[in-house]
């Protein structure tokens, strides 16, 4: 596969975009979701290619995976040396991720045919989506740090556009707003980082920059890590601040707060960007600057415990959401935390690098079966027109497919052993039990959550109450919409299967993993115990999950209010922001600053007005002041000037 | 291309040409024609430029021309081209364009507006192009005096007050430039008590350094006035918000370009010393009006209001990236003028034509228009994504070239300043959605607004060419960066010489 | 103390009392009179100092045509009767002080400066002498300020004709 | 005391000439300013006579410059009184204060 048809991944979504967002809404708005699906299978088809024969042919040079730089002109050169230069560079995790994201773009092309027909922008949305996959795409397969950063803001923005494509619904648009900001403001850390990095390692490549970074010898490192600001080495403080980035875009703790609210697009684009791709963009770049990370034990400390802080968090606030998407949103959230948590607990290459891989495979397989639940909660709320729990109820029947494919799904989140979960999940726990007790048990306790807030949602959605919804017709959506969803369940069972652990290592070395059945008999124990917890509460319509929420009193209202972390952050931007900043801002430039403009103005409006009494029209005045005048000057002449 | 002043002569004949035209169609056609082929002879000039310096021509300046205005005080016609003053005069080029597409429903006075709008771009071209100070001074005269008039007659809300603050200030600003040049002028001795105004003897002249450190200031506010610089920019928001259309992108595009392009050309190129010395000043006031422009546009209501204020804190950078006085930094700074001069014309243009169909400013009355207006809107949001530093748009490239630039400076002080200044784009992207989400997006508010028609020809086109200058630079920076840097290069030498000099 | 120093410090009496008096009084007509007084003692001193024309001229224009002329206005204006306002009195405290100060300084002045009087013989301001020397063109005569003022004189009449005319239209 | 001398004379002008000054400044009524500037210009004359008889006793220039003076008093005398006359008849008042329309 030649270099310029890798670059073809990227740009055929580009050229959708272009051409959709010009001339799609008048002339093309017919047959816009046919180009934008065709595009992107043959993006998908290139890139499956790709993958295998970096996998298999190219990539390997004696036993360790290479970064192959395919692509690289320089963009911006300001000195001979110094320059800003467009990219593109394969290496494992690139590779998995392109697989990955063309993948889940392809199915959710496919499931928003059925789903968005009636739309009127319809075309506006595939373009939007082709311009998401083509920055998600250019992101991943960037090969240097300015670049990711540049994609890293088209990420930001096309999800912007995409949660706010509903923009007549005020919620939408705040949703977007709030979104964009939040992660605005993280990327503004990363920008920070990205400086800090690049001024000490005096390069902006990932090879050169890590190879620089991670030497201990070598004068980059020795200045980086020795100048420090207030008490921590600069290296700590880009790479924390380059973390922040990531946490952003990831949802993690701090920087949570927009992805409930993003629910408020279309559930397909929930499914792409929300599930599978923009919000696993932080991790990816953790793990792509892995090998300096690894060498700041401060740095990933900081990751270790936002990443499990995050996973418990959401997944304790999961199990009170009545909104099915916004369930999935903090279960995304928490998948993301085990994924950061296991990058944070893992060590540089040989055995240590087992937490990297697993935060890989987990990626891996999260991604097919959390877009199958966020494609299957689409089916469900188009057929009942309506997010809550309480409107749903037994629609097993009514929609036999999109029933079975949620369960498997539910099953392989759980971790339940066949299902791709299992694997990735027991790789997590396994590292954390190597090297970090603490977050170990927190795993486990949120994995066993994980499954009660998941089959809590399950047997609410096609159990408890018998279904009230008239049959209308449309049932189950068109084939469009199932295809995807069988596909997706098929991945999510065998993706457990796929040899990631040789393909994908922090050090590009084969790693030899084997399921030690003893190690991983009580994580699948919690699950199931979850699991009957949750259908002897759900399954049938009874008054049991009423009493417990009593009895948990501030807890649940807590959790169920998200931990007034909404309330939190609309205080500090609009009481501190606003109120102390702004306000303030706006009021100085229009009084004290503006006001000395015109206080000159008037200081001599008011000089004129006195100046011009002398002018008073009284004949007599003007004869004194002469008088006086001319007395003045005679005194002046005769007796002062000699 | 060899003759300079055709960029002058030019727009003054369409002036006259204006003049004699009977009908508002015949007015409004000589005006584009003229502008039309004026972007011409600018495109002809850039080509010949890159011609030349592809021929390897090293010469600092181009097509240099020169005649004797007045021999006793040495005063010369003397004009000259280099890199920056070609990117400039094509900037000029633009925006007078679209400026004089988007106006193309004034109704009251229309041969005298479109005679005062040309009038200013001749003192733009002349500002641009003239290398002896004497005749910088007399072009920029010229572009402040007909600001007043197109305010004052076509403006809305309270234009008197707004066009007298305005023109008041820059005349203030200009009265400063013009001490600071005689200064200048009078501590340059061409052997034999000859003084001279040629901008390049000055530099190579060494002006004492404690001279420097007293006409610099008085040099660098003059122009500083021109950029809004921290204290002086008041005249900015009333001035942006009242002008008509037309006369706003013109003010916010380029005139606050010439006070930028004065202060890298004049003050920081002749006094290297003392833009040395003064450099924490500058710095400090630049990301405070970065830092403050930003918060204060936080709290506008009006949308003119909005981007004015964006202007402020926008021309800061141009101000950060001259303070800094590292060369990626001078370049940061001239692209951060081409870029904003191009991105806020768009943004006053969209605000203008959504104006002219809704007759209202207000954020709160605005609302739907994304569904009405689609053209309109994608166009306003356009240009909010570019102003809140976008990839692909031409904001965000001119704003990370400013950082990196403003990040070599090791020192804390500079590294404070360059991280609030990075910390506005947070601000920038705040405003700019709060407007865009609740003007352009969301339900609509005021019936009327169902049928509103969607953008003319004429609109259709001024916008297009802004966008297409904006994503030429903001895709491929590469022959802008090439066409700047040797003169930054030229001009860090001097401050280099300097430094040693003291 | 001769016959005429007694003489002068009379006339110069009458002058300044004259004067003052003209200055100060309420009614208007009786300043008129104080000031006729005051141009009288002026005449008188010209005859002491032997200047009979120019005393003669004084009594003729001076006291005959300006003070009759004065008077004529005052009648014109209706002011004769009621008492004339007090000026305010700032202005006259500033103006009083101010005259007195200014007095006292040229005085101080005139006192020590001492005046050179020309040696060459005098001439006898008689009639023939003024009216041979106002006419003749020769060495330094005056005839042609006597014919500007001639003129003057001419455009003075006319003029205060066209100023005084009492508009026809008014009734 | 002995003789007259110029000195006197320059006194008793002097004091007429301030007397003169006053009235102008103080009164308020258009015809004493009139007599208060003739008194100033006799003052005057009264100079020029002495000067004329104890300096320059060789010529007659002060002689002349009297009669000169007097006759432009005349003239000056009737315009001022014409003026005031048709002053009197615009604002029926002759104070000073009252003809104040030449004013800011």
């Amino acid at each position: 596969m030649s270099n310029y048809s890798i670059a073809l991944i990227p740009l055929l979504p580009l050229a959708t975009f272009v051409v959709l967002g010009l001339f799609g809404r008048k002339y093309l708005s017919a047959f816009a979701g046919i180009i934008g699906t065709i595009s992107l299978l043959i993006s998908t088809i290139i890139s499956l290619v790709t993958a295998y024969q970096y996998f298999f042919i190219s990539g390997k040079i004696n036993g360790i995976y290479q970064p192959i730089i395919a692509l690289n002109y320089s963009w911006l050169q300001f000195t001979p040396s110094v320059s800003i230069d467009m990219g593109i560079m394969l290496d494992p995790i690139a590779m998995m991720m392109i697989v990955v994201v063309t993948f889940v773009s392809l199915m959710v092309h496919i499931f928003s045919l059925g789903y968005m027909k009636g739309e009127e922008r319809f075309a506006t949305y595939y373009a939007f989506l082709s311009l998401f996959t083509f920055s998600m795409l250019g992101l991943v397969l960037s090969s240097n740090i300015f670049q990711i950063y540049m994609f890293w803001e088209l990420v930001g923005v096309s999800s912007f556009l995409l949660i706010g494509y509903y923009f007549d619904k005020p919620s939408a648009v705040a949703a977007s707003k709030k979104a964009f900001i939040v992660t605005r403001f993280a990327d503004l850390g990363f920008l920070i980082g990205i400086l800090i990095l690049a001024y000490s390692a005096e390069t902006l490549d990932f090879g050169t920059l890590i190879a620089r970074l991670t030497d201990a010898s070598s004068p980059y490192f020795v200045n980086a890590a020795g100048a420090s600001f207030i008490g921590i080495s600069a290296l700590t403080w880009g790479l924390v601040l380059v973390f922040l980035g990531g946490a952003g875009k990831s949802a993690m703790f701090p920087f949570h707060i927009w992805l409930p609210d993003a629910m408020e697009g279309p559930t397909p684009v929930s499914a792409l960007i929300h599930a599978a791709t923009m919000v696993v963009a932080g991790v990816f770049l953790v793990a792509r600057l892995f090998p300096i990370f690894a060498f700041d034990a401060a740095a990933l400390t900081v990751v270790t415990y936002v990443g499990a802080f995050s996973a418990l968090f959401a997944a304790i606030i999961a199990c009170t959401q009545t909104d099915i998407k916004r369930v999935l949103a903090y279960s995304t959230m928490s998948q993301i935390g085990y994924m950061m948590f296991s990058l944070g607990v893992a060590k540089h290459g040989g055995e240590g690098g087992l937490g990297y891989m697993a935060s890989m495979f987990h990626l891996f397989t999260h991604a097919f079966f959390k877009s199958l639940l966020f494609l299957g909660a689409g089916a469900v709320i188009h057929l009942v027109h309506s997010n809550e729990m309480k409107d749903m109820g037994g629609l097993r029947k009514l929609m036999p497919i999109t029933h079975i494919t949620f369960l498997i799904a539910c099953l392989a989140i759980a971790g339940i052993p066949p299902f791709a979960g299992f694997f990735s999940k027991e790789e997590i726990l396994l590292a954390a039990f190597h090297s970090n007790k603490m977050v170990f048990f927190v795993a486990l306790f949120t994995s066993g959550l994980t499954a009660f807030y998941m089959f809590r949602l399950y047997f609410s959605i096609f159990w408890s109450k018998e279904s009230h919804v008239h049959e209308n017709g449309h049932g189950e959506g068109t084939l469009t919409m199932k295809l995807p969803l069988v596909i997706l369940a098929v991945f999510a069972v065998f993706a457990g299967f796929f040899p990631i652990a040789s393909l994908v290592t922090s050090d590009g070395l084969a790693l030899e993993t084997h399921i030690d059945y003893l190690f991983s008999l009580t994580p699948v124990a919690l699950a199931v115990a979850g699991i009957l917890l949750a259908s002897s509460l759900y399954k049938s319509e009874n008054s049991k999950p009423q009493s417990i929420a009593t009895t948990l009193g501030g807890l649940y209202t807590a959790a169920h209010k998200k931990f007034y972390m909404d309330e939190l952050y609309m205080f500090i931007t609009h009481k501190i922001i606003f109120n102390l900043i702004g306000k303030p801002a706006a009021w100085i430039d229009k009084n004290i600053v503006d006001g000395l403009m015109n206080l000159f103005a008037d200081t001599t409006a008011q000089i004129s007005d006195n100046m011009k009494g002398l002018q008073s029209g009284k004949l007599q005045q003007y004869a004194s002041y002469f008088f006086v005048g001319v007395l003045g000057f005679m005194l002046l002449f005769i007796y002062l000037w000699n | 291309m060899t003759n300079l002043s055709i960029l002058v002569i030019f727009p003054l004949l369409t002036t006259f040409a204006i003049l004699f035209c009977r009908n508002v169609t015949q007015i409004k056609w000589t005006a584009l024609i003229g502008s039309l082929l004026q972007l011409t002879i600018a495109s002809l000039l850039m080509y010949s430029y890159y011609g030349e310096r592809a021929a390897g021509n090293t010469a600092q300046m181009l097509f240099e021309a020169r005649y004797s205005w007045y021999s006793a005080m040495n005063i010369e016609y003397y004009v000259g081209v280099d890199g920056i003053s070609v990117i400039m005069i094509m900037l000029t080029a633009f925006v007078v364009t679209c400026g004089i597409l988007i106006s193309w429903k004034i109704e009251t006075l229309t041969k005298e507006f479109f005679f005062l709008l040309l009038l200013l771009s001749v003192g733009a071209y002349g500002f641009f192009i003239s290398l002896d100070l004497f005749t910088m001074f007399f072009f920029l005269e010229l572009a402040v005096i007909p600001k007043f008039l197109l305010i004052a007659i076509w403006g809305s809300g309270k234009k008197e007050y707004s066009a007298m603050k305005l023109a008041l200030m820059l005349m203030g600003g200009s009265a400063l430039v013009l001490i600071g040049l005689l200064a200048t002028y009078f501590n340059t001795d061409m052997g034999g008590g000859v003084h001279t105004w040629d901008l390049l003897k000055i530099a190579h002249m060494h002006i004492p350094y404690e001279t420097q450190l007293f006409i610099f200031p008085f040099l660098f506010v003059g122009f500083g006035v021109f950029t809004a610089l921290f204290p002086f920019h008041t005249w900015v928001p009333d001035g942006h918000s009242s002008a008509p259309t037309a006369a706003s992108m013109f003010l916010a595009g380029i005139s606050m370009k010439l006070g930028g392009y004065g202060c890298l050309r004049v003050a920081t190129y002749l006094m290297p010393e003392a833009a040395q010395h003064y450099s924490w000043i500058i710095v400090l006031l630049a990301t405070i009006a970065i830092i403050y422009g930003a918060f204060a546009t936080l709290m506008q209501k009006d949308l003119k209001y909005i981007n004015a204020y964006s202007s402020v804190s926008h021309c800061g950078f141009i101000l950060l990236g001259i303070g800094m006085l590292t060369k990626t930094a001078l370049i940061g700074a001239v692209m951060q003028m081409v870029s904003h001069g191009l991105m806020t014309a768009l943004f006053f243009g969209a605000i203008g034509m959504i104006y002219e169909r809704t007759h209202t400013r207000q954020i709160k009355e605005l609302g739907g228009l994304l569904k009405t207006i689609p053209f309109l809107s994608s166009v306003f949001i356009i240009a909010g994504l570019c102003s809140l530093g976008l990839p692909g748009f031409s904001g965000f490239v001119s704003e990370m070239v400013v950082f990196v630039g403003a990040w070599q400076q090791p020192d804390a002080f500079h590294r404070i300043a360059t991280i609030l200044a990075a910390a506005s784009i947070v601000v920038t992207a705040v405003y700019i959605l709060r407007a865009a989400g609740s003007a352009i997006m969301g339900p609509i508010k005021n019936e009327h607004f169902n049928h509103l028609k969607d953008a003319t020809w004429n609109e259709k086109m001024a916008s297009v060419l802004l966008i297409f200058a904006i994503l030429s630079i903001g895709l491929a920076p590469f022959w802008l960066i090439n066409i700047i840097s040797p003169d930054t290069q030229i001009i860090m030498e001097n401050i280099a010489r300097g430094a040693i000099g003291n | 103390m001769s016959a005429s120093i007694v003489i002068f410090y009379i006339l110069a009496a009458i002058i300044l009392g004259g004067g003052i008096l003209a200055v100060t009084a309420k009614k208007i007509f009786r300043s008129a009179i104080y000031l006729l007084f005051s141009l009288m003692g002026i005449a008188g001193l010209y005859f002491y100092l032997n200047y009979e024309f120019i005393a003669a001229v004084q009594i003729v224009v001076y006291i005959g045509g300006i003070v009759v002329l004065i008077i004529f206005s005052i009648f014109l204006t209706h002011a004769s009767g009621k008492d004339m306002e007090k000026p305010k009195l700032m202005s006259v405290i500033v103006s009083a002080v101010a005259a007195v100060f200014a007095c006292a300084i040229v005085i101080s002045l005139i006192n020590n400066y001492s005046f050179v009087a020309t040696t060459n013989t005098a001439i006898e301001p008689t009639v023939k002498n003024i009216g041979r020397q106002m006419l003749s063109t020769t060495e330094h005569g005056f005839i042609l300020p006597f014919e500007v003022v001639s003129m003057l004189l001419l455009a003075a009449l006319i003029g205060s004709i066209v100023i005084a005319l009492k508009p026809k239209t008014e009734a | 005391m002995n003789e007259i001398g110029l000195t006197h004379i320059l006194f008793l002008s002097a004091i007429l000439f301030f007397i003169g000054v006053y009235g102008f400044l103080t009164r308020r009524n258009m015809v004493t300013m009139l007599m208060s500037i003739e008194l100033i210009l006799n003052s005057v004359n009264i100079n020029f006579v002495a000067f004329n008889k104890f300096l320059h006793a060789g010529k007659l220039d002060g002689t002349f410059f009297t009669i000169f003076i007097i006759t432009i008093a005349a003239a000056e005398a009737a315009v001022a009184i014409a003026i005031i006359i048709h002053l009197y008849r615009s604002n029926k008042s002759i104070d000073v204060n009252d003809a104040d329309l030449m004013k800011f």
